[in-house]
């Protein structure tokens, strides 16, 4: 279909790693943005620099977000990018599919797109890889009618997304995938209708090994745990060490609360429940000898965010133990989003993340004001100053 | 009418019956071979789980290919990771060895699993993005081929979770990764005032810089920078088309390494700068793919078993790192921002 | 005339023979008793140190009483400790038994070495300063006499290093102490615009709020304070006496623990605030000196051998030491100051 | 010689530590200024406040500190508090005495002053609490014949200290006393005449153990060191061990770094060179039988300063080794406090102190304009952020 010369590009089809470049071609032998896109790039690739404008503002009707706008900057010579927008397309919980939707994605983006996408964003979406202006209505439609939903963009809520938890995990000590879809559909208005001061992201965890990186990633991390102590299976216990392993060396010693203590005479691994802190070690390294407690629930973080503006925040612990049960349709959760996205509205400045006004302000202020007792659970240590806000109902007048 | 608000597909419906047979009740898991996960739930059942790496940047035709790979053998079931590899998911043992030869006909690897190296989460690069110091995609291929030897194995001391963001913006999320490779730009935006005119608040300009270095310039209805408080963030450009901070000569990539996330043993940690600045050169980047490499060799042949990144380098300490890596300590590695002083070593007690 | 510039005395000319013999040549020492340190020399000599507590603030008296005991006992040389105590030195072992005996009957008490507590470390107080938001010496002798036993004997898991300071400006250096008790003013400085205007450069004082609560006032040629923004740090009244914050109704003590400077073992640490505040009761402060024991004893009777205040603490976290000790948390120990977030706990791991 | 009723101070005479009150009340029977102190301290007692004022200029001729200036809120009921000021006094090196010279100084404050004294001063000091401003200046005429001069005060070098030293331990790797005393004579000016932005102090330990709480204490903390291996003396360790020690348990399992091996079979305990990190633990434990390397020096660290304004600052390594050395009159030292005091002089706000500055303005610039080569030993680890400041001469135009 062309003649267009790609020697970078070229030299990035050959190696083991399966090459994005050869998708590019594939998309670019049935869509002419696609193929253009590849001389785009070779041209950066030559120049060492972009050729995409600051993004304008597109979108679909009712929605406020989920599409991004895109303009090249060298429109003359790549026509087809004068405009190429992202959509974002809200992926199923735990991102499982079967074929019959994700072809009809492959079919509506055929039609409406490049051909080109992500599997996934980084926050979690499906993201469709360039479109025209004119195409996104119709391209939502066609989302819609096979099932699909925008995702966030702007100053929203963004899609949130979860681990595989109980759907092929033993450490989930929650519904991961149930609460994401449960939470999601309830927050459709936040998510598709950017209203607050800046992004506020969610993911869900179903235990500490965060296997959705959501302490890193998301203003609110969920991080499933339990309240009670680990449970030992003592013949599995010698099982492992039948099979070689040494578990003073493996297990205890890297205990990072020292909790577990073993026998070399009787074989058997006692933990003192108390000191453990459910960090998942000695469960990631005997899964079939030790579990997670019977209490389970999640422990909720607040904050985290990357670099820009105040340098990375990671979040933090707000609820050290929350129950998140669909039964009661995750209501507690709810009730506590409600609460700060309230106080983030009326306190946060422009484009100011949750954990930066929390920073700026002061934790306790935030507690206070969104209600949350606080717990030494909040904090690695109490303040090393004696800066003390001092309420001033509790002084002598 | 399109629906309006109807949100996400219900992912009840895309689970495998052996899934929901078993929801909630896994039991443990093996990993029969790198690449593939075996799940035993309390009634016995077992899945087989493929992983296989993907470019993320895929076609249709991709999807398709996966889909028809899914229904020969998986009952046309499947999943991503949230690393970006596809899952395959069996319930037929038979069925493994088949899917993995078709797999390796398609030049699919199958790993990631364990103490691999897993997908590179990343980000548009120069592909589709508006503000990038590097491109994403062109510097993952280069690495995870020169890494493709611990995608497959699980020779590693523990896991490898690489990241990598085009900019400061750091949509790939790196700042908690073993290794984060950042794209970086080091000159100041060049003002367009007439860009700057059109739709650009002055006031939330100024106010978006977090060093101050913004002033406004009232007689040009536009701003001035002062230049050596701007450490080239990027965050005005974000604010206005007319803060332009592209500069194919001299922008590049940071290494950044010993960020984790998970609980386990230690506590979530950041990833720190080592390497302040290697120059882009596409296609493959020799510089930044021989930097990582010898990074995670260097950490291959010393750390102990089931240590990451950042276990290993915190208990040799990080003088330590230096010198046996070889990489140069410069003051651009040390932080002069808003929580600087935590990093200062307060202690007499330090290795040479 | 007066010599200008000449420095102290020469330390040499006052350095007992058998340390300016053996100066740099000492080899080891021992604790034969509480209070008694023997030095042992590469050439076998051997000194004796004995310590004792001293209330620091002392009259002419005292050190003449001092002065005649060293003429007696250590041919007229002593030295003061870093912490204040008294150190007899002498070279002649038979004489240590007389000296201990002698100073039993002035009711002075031998001890402070090893593992035991020392001298407190503090200030001025109400006997000195202007702006103490406690008295110094006052509290410090109830604590002393309340945790007496623990001066003379060496039961202790290990050192434990008391600081106290009067107010903010933390001149006893309490920040990295085991045990700090720090005086904090809890009210807003009172304006007089009067003494403001005397010699106060507003734009200074409006400079020196660390939270920029001060704000001038143009009319009075004074300045205000935004309530809420106010810490009650007392800084603006060191730069201005026209601000007032001594507030004997709310002034107290805060404790804080955990601090520590040795580099031994684990580095150096700052003490945190445990308890926010407890009044001002004079002449025994029993809430201070109760919450100080309660805290002592808890360590005492948790911790391992040799494991300072800090290290019991970080061993076991802090979330545990409140559910040991029984201290109420609360958000007034949450820091909001500049390094707060490094506070934050980022990790889903901790006990309840 | 006095009526006055002290009940509350008279509470303090009870128990078994020394009273200060009994040292006033010695005091007050000389001196009627201590007397009516005991009533002021009274009055305060009372009312729970301080009475004194905000100080006033008052010093010595040709010294510009050393003296602080003190007047009581009360001067109608006190009126020989009316002037009650402190003089601060330079201590011996590691506050050694003999009774001659302790004797002199009684003597000439019983002469000009309250008879009240510190023994020492949180910063080192001989306090002499309590003159008049006419006193001021034969009190130091005085002092100064018997050999004695002021210390700091203001924003000028304070009084230096530092620990025992070779005096009396074994661990002091460089001579802390011959530092202090040739240091503080160096400086004499910079001492008796604030000049700088604000105070600057310097303390000195001989070792890790940091017996003058430095790192905390001081803008410049000197830490001695060594920079070769300790030294182990195996049949020492054997005693050790005959007397019962746990070696293993006390010594090797608290070593930070794991650099000690303890074989329970030859008793030999070795130490793996490169990862001690010279803490002093092992050392502190057996001095018997383990001792420092033999190439002494010490660590410089820079910014310690207690809590007003920043937060309170831990001092931090910017030179990892120096020789500090009598022979050579500590001459690398000196350049180096040069250097600087000049940097900070130029940059330092009013009451900034040199850590705040740094912190402020940067490590990297620091560095750079001092002349201090950058090293990994000057941080705990390296900058989370990417926030480069890059020098525009390696910038390609
Ligand atoms: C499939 C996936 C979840 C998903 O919903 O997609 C997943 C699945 C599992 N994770 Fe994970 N983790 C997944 C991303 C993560 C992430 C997030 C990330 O990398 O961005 C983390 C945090 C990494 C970090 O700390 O930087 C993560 C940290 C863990 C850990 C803790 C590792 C450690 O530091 O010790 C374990 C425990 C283990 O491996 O022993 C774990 C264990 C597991 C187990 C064994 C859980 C189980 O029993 O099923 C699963 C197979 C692991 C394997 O690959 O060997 N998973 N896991 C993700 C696969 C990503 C990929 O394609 O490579
Ligand atoms: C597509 C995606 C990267 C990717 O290749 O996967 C992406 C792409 C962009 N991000 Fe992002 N971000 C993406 C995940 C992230 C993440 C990672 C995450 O969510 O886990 C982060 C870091 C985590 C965080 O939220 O802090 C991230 C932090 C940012 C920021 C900095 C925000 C901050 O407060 O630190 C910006 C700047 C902004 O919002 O103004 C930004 C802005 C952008 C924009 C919209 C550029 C812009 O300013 O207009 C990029 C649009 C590219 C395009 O053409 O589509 N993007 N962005 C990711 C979204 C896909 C999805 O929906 O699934
Ligand atoms: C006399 C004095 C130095 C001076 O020039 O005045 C001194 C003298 C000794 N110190 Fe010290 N230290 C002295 C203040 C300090 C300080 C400073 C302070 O308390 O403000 C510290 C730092 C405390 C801290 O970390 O908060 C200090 C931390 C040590 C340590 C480390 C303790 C630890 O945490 O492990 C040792 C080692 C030991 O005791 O095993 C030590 C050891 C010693 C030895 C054993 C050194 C020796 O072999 O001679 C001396 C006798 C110790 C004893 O009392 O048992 N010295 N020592 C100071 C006595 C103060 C007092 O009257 O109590
Ligand atoms: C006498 C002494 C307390 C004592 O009872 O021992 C003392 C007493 C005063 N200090 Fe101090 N400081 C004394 C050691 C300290 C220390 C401890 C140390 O040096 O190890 C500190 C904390 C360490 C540090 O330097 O950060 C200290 C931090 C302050 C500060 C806060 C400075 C800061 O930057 O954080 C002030 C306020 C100021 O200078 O404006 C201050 C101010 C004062 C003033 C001058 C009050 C004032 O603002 O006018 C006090 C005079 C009391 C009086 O009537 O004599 N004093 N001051 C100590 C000096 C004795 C000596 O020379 O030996
Ligand atoms: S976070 Fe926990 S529950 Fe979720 S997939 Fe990972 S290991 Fe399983
Ligand atoms: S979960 Fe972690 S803290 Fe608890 S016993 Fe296991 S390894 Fe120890
Ligand atoms: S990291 Fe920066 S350049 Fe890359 S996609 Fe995100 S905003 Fe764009
Ligand atoms: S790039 Fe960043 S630091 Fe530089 S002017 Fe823009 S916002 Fe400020
Ligand atoms: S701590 Fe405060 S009140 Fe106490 S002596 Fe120092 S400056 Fe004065
Ligand atoms: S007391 Fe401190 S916080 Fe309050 S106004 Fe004065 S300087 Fe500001
Ligand atoms: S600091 Fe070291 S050298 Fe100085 S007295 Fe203490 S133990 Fe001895
Ligand atoms: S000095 Fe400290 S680090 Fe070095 S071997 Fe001894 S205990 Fe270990």
């Amino acid at each position: 279909m062309t003649e267009r010369k790609t020697p970078q590009l070229d030299e990035l089809e050959k190696g083991k790693w399966p090459s994005f470049v050869t998708e590019m071609k594939k998309a670019a032998a049935k869509n002419p943005a696609s193929e253009e896109l590849l001389g785009l790039l070779e041209k950066s690739y030559e120049e060492k620099t972009g050729h995409w404008k600051h993004g304008g503002i597109v979108g679909v009707r009712g929605y406020g977000g989920g599409v991004i706008g895109r303009y090249t900057d060298v429109p003359e010579e790549f026509p087809h990018l004068t405009e190429f927008h992202t959509i974002r397309v809200n992926q199923p919980s735990g991102w499982f599919y079967d074929t019959k939707a994700l072809r009809s994605i492959c079919d509506i983006w055929e039609k409406h797109g490049s051909g080109l996408t992500n599997f996934h964003g980084s926050t979690g979406d499906v993201i469709l890889l360039g479109t025209t202006t004119e195409h996104i209505q119709p391209l939502f439609d066609d989302l819609s009618e096979a099932g699909f939903d925008l995702g966030g963009s702007g100053s929203d809520l963004r899609t949130p997304s979860c681990c595989v938890g109980p759907a092929r995990c033993q450490n989930a000590c929650y519904d991961t995938l149930e609460a994401c879809l449960n939470i999601t559909n309830e927050y459709q208005d936040e998510l598709h209708r950017p209203m607050w001061p800046y992004k506020f992201k969610i993911k869900f965890s179903g235990c500490a090994n965060d296997c959705t990186a959501s302490i890193a990633r998301s203003d609110c991390s969920v991080i499933g745990t339990w309240r009670d102590t680990i449970r030992i299976d003592q013949d599995a216990v010698k099982q492992y060490v039948a099979e070689g392993m040494d578990i003073q060396d493996r297990i205890c010693d890297k205990c990072p609360t020292r909790a577990l203590k073993f026998n070399p005479e009787s074989k058997e691994l006692t933990v003192i429940g108390e000191d453990c802190s459910r960090c998942m070690h000695c469960i990631n390294l005997m899964p079939k000898a030790i579990q997670a407690g019977k209490e389970k629930g999640a422990t909720i973080l607040l904050g985290g965010k990357s670099t820009i503006v105040q340098s990375a925040f990671m979040a933090w612990v707000i609820v050290p133990f929350m129950k998140m049960e669909s039964e009661n349709d995750f209501e507690e959760f709810k009730d506590l989003m409600g609460r700060i996205w309230e106080w983030w509205d009326e306190n946060g400045k422009s484009r100011e993340r949750i954990g930066e006004l929390i920073y700026r302000v002061g934790m306790g202020k935030f507690l206070r004001e969104v209600g949350l007792p606080p717990v030494p659970q909040m904090v690695f240590r109490p303040r090393a100053n004696p800066y003390v806000f001092w309420p001033q109902d509790e002084i002598t007048k | 009418m399109a629906k309006i608000d109807q949100g996400p597909p219900d992912y009840k419906k895309m689970l495998p019956p052996i899934i929901k047979d078993n929801y909630g009740k896994w039991k443990y898991h093996e990993i029969p071979r790198p690449g593939v996960l075996k799940h035993v739930s309390d009634s016995g059942a077992e899945l087989y789980s493929v992983r296989v790496g993907s470019p993320r940047l895929v076609s249709i035709d991709f999807l398709r290919e996966i889909c028809d790979l899914a229904d020969t053998f998986c009952d046309g079931y499947l999943r991503f990771t949230s690393r970006n590899n596809v899952e395959f998911l069996l319930s037929d043992p038979a069925k493994v060895d088949p899917l993995i030869a078709s797999l390796a006909d398609k030049g699919l690897p199958v790993g990631g699993t364990g103490a691999s190296i897993s997908n590179i989460v990343h980000t548009q690069g120069w592909i589709h993005c508006h503000t990038p110091a590097t491109d994403a995609s062109g510097i993952v291929k280069a690495v995870m081929d020169d890494l493709f030897e611990y995608f497959g194995s699980m020779k590693l001391p523990a896991k490898l979770r690489v990241g990598l963001a085009c900019c400061l913006n750091m949509c790939g999320a790196a700042h908690c990764s073993d290794v984060a490779i950042v794209g970086v730009h080091r000159t100041i935006p060049r003002i367009n005032d007439e860009k700057v005119q059109k739709g650009t608040e002055i006031p939330s300009l100024v106010a978006c810089c977090p060093t101050g270095a913004i002033r406004p310039n009232p007689k040009a209805k536009s701003v001035t920078i002062v230049e050596d408080k701007c450490m080239y963030c990027g965050n005005c450009y974000t604010m206005s088309p007319g803060m332009e901070i592209m500069d194919g000569q001299n922008d590049g990539c940071a290494i950044l390494v010993g960020g984790k996330v998970a609980n386990a043993r230690s506590v979530p940690s950041f990833s720190r700068m080592v390497i302040p600045f290697l120059p882009n050169n596409p296609p493959r980047w020799p510089e930044v793919t021989d930097a990582v490499r010898s990074i995670v060799e260097t950490w291959a042949s010393n750390a102990r078993q089931g240590e990451r990144m950042n276990e290993w380098i915190e208990r040799i300490g990080w003088e330590k790192f230096f010198t046996i890596t070889g990489i140069p300590f410069s003051d651009k590695l040390i932080d002069d921002y808003i929580f600087s002083r935590e990093t200062f070593r307060t202690s007499a007690a330090f290795k040479y």
